[in-house]
């Protein structure tokens, strides 16, 4: 089975170990993320102005593209999934909105018309955005998931981090309950993991702020490592690329700043799920880790380090 | 410009109810529509709606209970199946079935009315007058129920001929 | 500490440009404070966002135009999804940015020319494009 | 007869003349065939008013009176009784809404709202002209009331009722009446003890000679029109022959299953047969099966050999009774707002997070404390409580769009009473607005903050979690404009009122109105507020919307007045405006036996025609849509007449 693919400049850049191990996953599970054979930022924020048409061009512009290729598309980064999902929501039910995106997609295909991906179609919302995450519930499984399962990770204490972008809004996003989501841990009970509940799980890691001023970031942060430290944690798994970058990279500057500080590791759930599906350690690439989750997957569930 | 006239059929116990409630709350809407209260929607007849269309208007709005809430079980019901058959025999008369219009509207939902009518009038000015004159009725028959013969209303007694007729609705047009 | 109230200014063009642009009703806030009470980075913030929505209520645009809090706000949307009017916040931030930005109230809190190699290389792409969207306009 | 119709226009002050212009209205009425008299006065439901229309029909002969004014729910009745005393039929007498349905609605369009009263009431006058004269029908009525719901409302309507001299069947769903009055610790603003106040209303309900006690029963069926209603009633069977059982409670002493306490809300274990409260009524026992040992695992048996009076019956089944009644209360009462709708305060899963009917109960000198405030994680005595008002409710986005009316003034209680448990404890109550529209209550409210130490924080909590032993509380004081954090010991969450489980389903059993909450609907907000819009049903109690003690009492009394001044007649007057059939036009197809609801219609062999009987009728007129041959028709609302007003409203 193969699905067409979103990535998204992120994992193709900063967070290329997400993307391998994904794809390496998915695999694994008996389905091909099909990278789309062209795509452009989406973006990634989603304007909350009334008036922003051309902030909207590009996601929409990618799902026009992934309207050629099928009715679905997965995506795995959060900010992505929020973008594209909530664009194409506007293309349903705005049609003042959707007229006007039109107009540019009718441009496009008129310059552009050699290149196979524009589908001379207008967009309006054919395409459903799907996560990773709930294509592996909705279509492959947790059940098959589970059967798939090569290692065992009963100790390993994961505490899964859901951040914003999945979650809200909900009644855009339908993701899951904004307050206690369960998604993640359904995935990760499939994996066999312990999983840890934490009250921080839906709280904000600092997101973009950490360009405009890090220190908000890294207290955001700090609250959510320090809530899952608290409940007796090894690993935070995450599905956010920035997420990641906040809570991981970040410890070093929370050790700096709080004594006794406990670090973390925090990893993609697609390297967790690798591990679990006993992917070869090379294609889940901790390398890039700043908290190196290797010991403790080491001692917990007893993966080759290095 | 075009103001139609919409007779509404409203059940006492919901629909009436709920006009009642957006008048309380001041809620505002077009003068349009002239109600005629009855006791069910399901006492309203199709020929009752036919008769309304024959007399001048450009549309009926029939209002009940919510399904399942129909103060006399399922009186609503029988609307419901009444309404879908009228209105495609409304079609095969060449009257627009976007002209009839049932809704449920509860003694609680003075805004839904509100909402009801304000779409129902838009839609309708978008459609025109309904101008039965100019289609294939006909014209040397009465139209008149039988219960309705012999007591047109004014006092007047019965007005057999169709052409008659025809002239007091092209001059009501040209008024509008 | 005084503020004269008018209607004149309650009624002030920009704040309604602001209504306009954010989507949002002031007048459905009841200034719960719930959007302040969950936010995250609510501590650094010179104004809370419920004072930020009262402040516009009684037509004082200035303040708020002037406030940190607008570019402190990560968009992350807590307290549009707690808020139980349906008043989103994070909305007003965008509305209220995008006013300073357009009409080049002040400069940028991201300036484009800082974001150096490094910073791309370093911090994901979606951090910087994201904040650049955000805060520089 | 030759139609002489009185036209009245009513100015309702500026009400209806503010738009619509009266004068023109009454004027090109006066033109108008049929219509011999047309005025317009200010207040046509003044004395003067009706004065004016009890004169005109006198001078001018009338024949039929139209009244355009507002809504005929109003005022229908006034000038029916007016016209009456003019020695018209009342039934002679019809209302052109030009109030509710015009005027108000139609307020920045005055000339069309003026040619729309004139179409309306020329309709009404096309009515009138076939109008007839009739006489109300008379049906016999069973003076017996039935009020269903047992909480202090039920108990208040049964005892009012029962004591104005009728029968009363009192039916309660669960074991015991009392309600969750009988749970609450002290009440509001006079802080006496509810129990004290309400057990003994509770033994003179049960002991009354006029009432009827029905526990764990359900209604099952309704049928009938008021004053001759059947009700099929479902009495769950208690395996407990109540008869022969003298409540010793030897078998809940020794019976070995345990499951949580609804009557403790959770905090205590209660026995699989069981009584729910030491002063329950009536006080003997129930067996839950679906946690008996003996029903769930086919062994065990102890409650029947240890019975003293073998009242034990396992064989006992569910029974069913048929009761007759003429009117009936509807006092279904109230339940919290789901806690586990509340995610972000942690949706129940957080011990020391009670909701406000569980705090009643670890304040209460007969709960599972024994009166004394514990942390129900540990034990240990809070010293650092939250309150939190509004939990559900105000919130039209997620929750209840409504106030719940008194959980400000009962988390102001048991903030007091918690510092009166605790003294050297914090109480915080986070709030919006204090409504404290009551007597006394204000007072109260005070007395929590200058005597109680009562810390009233303005602001709504955004998220409550457990971390470290304690409940954080993250909210916002929004009169400094600062979030604050407290790491509380407990939380208690003021949640909102919804109407009873099962009370919508009851309500659409019984034909009744809800709001869109849920609340059973009265018939006018303010002048018939203890009424169902259909007649023969009374509404008492948190069932018809939040409110605290005195009211639902003040309510459930006035229901029950309502009651007995319905069964002071001997019989029951019905509108005769019901369906008739031309015995020489029907055709006896039996289409009209087919959609009556009512089994009104019947076919009389012998004719071989349809016939209504009167008594059954209750005017929904799908007969009449039905019949093929136009037979059937409604008294005063003939096909004729809707024929005649659907053209005076159309006519130019």
């Amino acid at each position: 089975m193969k699905i067409p693919y979103y990535p998204g400049c992120t994992l193709h850049e900063r967070a290329r170990d997400f993307d391998m191990s994904a794809k390496e996953s998915a695999k694994a599970l008996g389905f091909e993320l099909d990278e789309m054979p062209i795509w452009t930022c989406c973006g990634a924020v989603f304007p909350l102005v009334t008036d922003s048409v051309m902030d909207i061009l590009a996601p929409v512009r990618n799902l026009s593209y992934a309207s050629r290729m099928g009715d679905k598309v997965v995506t795995l980064c959060s900010f992505c999934y929020h973008v594209l999902k909530r664009a194409n929501k506007v293309m349903r039910e705005d049609p003042e909105k959707q007229e006007k995106a039109n107009l540019f997609l009718r441009a496009d295909t008129e310059r552009r018309e050699s290149i196979e991906s524009f589908t001379g179609e207008d967009y309006t919302g054919q395409v459903d955005v799907l996560h990773y995450i709930e294509f592996l519930r909705d279509v492959v499984g947790y059940d098959e998931v589970k059967n798939r399962v090569k290692q065992n990770l009963g100790d390993l204490r994961v505490a899964p981090y859901y951040g914003c972008m999945l979650l809200r809004p909900a009644k855009e996003l339908e993701f899951d309950d904004p307050e206690q989501p369960t998604i993640f841990e359904g995935l990760l009970e499939a994996m066999g993991c312990d999983v840890v509940d934490f009250p921080m799980k839906t709280e904000c890691c600092g997101g973009f702020q950490i360009v405009n001023d890090e220190e908000i970031a890294i207290s955001c942060s700090r609250t959510v490592v320090g809530s899952a430290v608290k409940r007796d944690a090894d690993i935070i798994v995450t599905t956010c690329p920035l997420c990641q970058y906040n809570l991981d990279r970040k410890q070093e500057e929370m050790a700096e700043r709080v004594q006794g500080f406990r670090k973390l590791p925090v990893v993609y759930f697609t390297q967790l799920l690798g591990v679990a599906l006993g992917i070869d350690e090379k294609y889940l690439d901790f390398t890039d880790n700043y908290v190196d989750p290797r010991p403790v997957l080491a001692a917990r569930c007893a993966v080759r380090e290095g | 410009m075009f103001e139609p006239r919409i007779v509404c059929f409203f059940c006492k116990w919901c629909t009436y109810a709920g006009a009642d409630l957006a008048g309380t709350s001041r809620k505002q809407y077009p003068p349009n529509g002239v109600v005629v209260r009855v006791n069910c929607s399901g006492r309203i007849d199709p020929q009752h709606v036919l008769w309304a269309f024959r007399e001048g208007a450009d549309a009926v709005l029939i209002g009940g209970c919510h399904p399942g809430d129909c103060h006399y079980q399922d009186g609503n019901y029988k609307t419901m199946r009444r309404i879908s058959l009228l209105k495609r025999m409304l079609e095969d008369f060449g009257i627009e079935p976007e002209r009839l219009r049932l809704e449920w509207i509860s003694a609680a939902e003075g805004d839904k009315l509100v909402r009801v009518m304000d779409e129902f009038v838009d839609g309708i000015k978008k459609l025109g007058p309904l101008t039965l004159d100019e289609r294939p009725l006909p014209k040397d028959r009465d139209f008149v129920p039988p219960h309705a013969s012999g007591a047109k209303p004014g006092g007047s007694k019965s007005k057999k001929s169709g052409a008659k007729k025809t002239t007091r609705k092209k001059s009501a047009k040209a008024k509008r | 500490m005084r503020i004269t109230l008018t209607g004149e200014a309650i009624k002030d063009e920009l704040i309604r440009r602001v209504v306009e642009l954010s989507g949002q009703n002031l007048g459905a806030c009841y200034q719960c404070g719930r959007c302040s009470a969950g936010c995250p980075v609510v501590e650094d913030m010179d104004i809370v966002p419920s004072e930020v929505i009262r402040l516009l209520q009684l037509g004082q645009l200035e303040p708020v135009l002037r406030s940190q809090t607008i570019w402190i706000c990560a968009s992350c949307l807590q307290c549009a999804s707690r808020c139980p009017k349906g008043v989103e916040f994070s909305s007003i931030c965008d509305a209220l940015r995008a006013i300073v930005l357009r009409q080049r109230l002040s400069e940028p809190k991201v300036d484009a020319d800082e974001v150096t190699p490094a910073m791309v290389s370093d911090a994901p792409q979606m951090g910087v494009v994201g904040a650049l969207r955000k805060l520089n306009g | 007869m030759e139609s002489r119709i009185g036209v009245f226009v009513c100015h309702c002050g500026s009400n209806i003349a503010g738009v619509v212009d009266t004068k023109r209205v009454a004027e090109e009425l006066s033109g108008y065939p049929g219509v011999v008299y047309s005025t317009d006065y200010t207040y046509m439901c003044s004395d003067p008013g009706q004065n004016l229309v009890k004169e005109a029909i006198k001078e001018h002969d009338l024949t039929g009176v139209i009244v355009a004014a507002c809504s005929p729910t109003l005022h229908e009745a006034t000038f029916r009784k007016a016209a009456t005393n003019a020695g018209m039929n009342p039934y002679r007498v019809e209302i052109a809404n030009i109030r509710e349905q015009c005027s108000w609605v139609h307020q920045g369009e005055k000339d069309r709202a003026t040619e729309k009263a004139i179409r309306v009431i020329r309709s009404m006058v096309e009515k009138a002209k076939l109008d007839e004269s009739l006489d109300p029908i008379s049906v016999p009525m069973t003076h017996r009331a039935l009020v269903v719901g047992g909480g202090v409302a039920g108990i208040q309507a049964a005892l009012d009722i029962a004591n104005a001299g009728y029968e009363v069947i009192l039916v309660e769903k669960s074991p015991s009446i009392g309600g969750h009055m009988a749970q609450l610790s002290e009440t509001f603003p006079t802080l006496d003890c509810s129990q004290c106040i309400l057990t003994p209303k509770m033994v003179e309900a049960s002991q009354h000679p006029r009432i009827r006690l029905l526990t764990y029963s359900e209604i099952d069926e309704v049928s009938g029109y008021v004053g001759n209603f059947k009700v099929k009633i479902k009495k769950r069977t208690p395996y407990v022959n109540r008869d022969v059982c003298t409540g010793c409670g030897l078998c809940s002493e020794k019976c070995p299953s345990k499951t949580p306490s609804e009557f403790e809300e959770g905090l205590a274990m209660r026995k699989a047969i069981y009584t729910p409260f030491p002063q329950a009524v009536p006080n003997k026992p129930v067996l839950d099966a679906e946690h008996c040992l003996y029903f769930q695992k086919g062994k065990c048996g102890i409650c029947q050999k240890i019975c003293p009076v073998d009242a034990i019956d396992y064989e006992m089944k569910d029974e069913f009774v048929e009761e007759e009644v003429g009117a009936i209360v509807v006092a279904t009462g109230y339940d919290l707002y789901p806690i586990a709708n509340i995610g972000e305060y942690g949706g129940g899963e957080i011990p020391d997070v009670v909701d406000s009917l569980q705090f009643e109960r670890l304040l209460s000198a007969s709960g599972p404390t024994g009166g004394e405030v514990r942390r129900p994680s540990n034990g240990e005595v809070p010293k650092e409580v939250v309150f939190l008002t509004c939990v559900g409710s105000r919130d039209p986005e997620m929750h209840l769009p409504y106030c719940s009316k008194v959980c400000c003034m009962y988390l102001t209680k048991h903030a007091m009473l918690y510092k009166h448990n605790v003294h050297d404890g914090q109480a915080y109550l986070f709030y919006m607005d204090v409504r404290t529209a009551g007597k006394g209550y204000e007072e109260f409210y005070q007395r929590a903050s200058e005597e109680d130490d009562v810390l009233y924080v303005r602001g709504k909590v955004s998220k409550i979690f457990e971390e470290d032993g304690k409940v954080y509380v993250w909210g916002v004081d929004t009169l400094t404009g600062k979030k604050v954090e407290i790491a509380a010991d407990m939380v208690v969450l003021g949640l909102g009122m919804v109407p009873s489980a099962g009370a919508r389903e009851l309500a659409n059993k019984l034909k009744i109105h809800t709001d869109a909450g849920g609340f059973l609907s009265e018939a006018h907000p303010k002048l018939r507020p203890v009424e169902s819009l259909a007649p023969g049903f009374f509404l008492a109690g948190a069932a018809q919307g939040p409110k605290d003690i005195p009211e639902a009492v003040a309510q459930a009394s006035g229901a029950a007045s309502k009651v007995a001044a319905l069964f002071a007649e001997q019989e029951y007057h019905r509108e005769p405006v019901i369906a008739v059939i031309d015995e020489d036009t029907c055709a006896g197809c039996r289409v009209c036996v087919s959609v009556c609801p009512y089994d009104a219609a019947e076919f009389d062999d012998e004719k071989q025609i349809a016939r209504i009987q009167e008594a059954i009728c209750e005017g929904c007129g799908a007969c009449i849509a039905a019949c093929p041959s136009g037979s059937a028709q409604q008294r005063n609302l003939t096909d004729n007449q809707i024929y005649r007003m659907v053209t005076a409203a159309l006519e130019d």
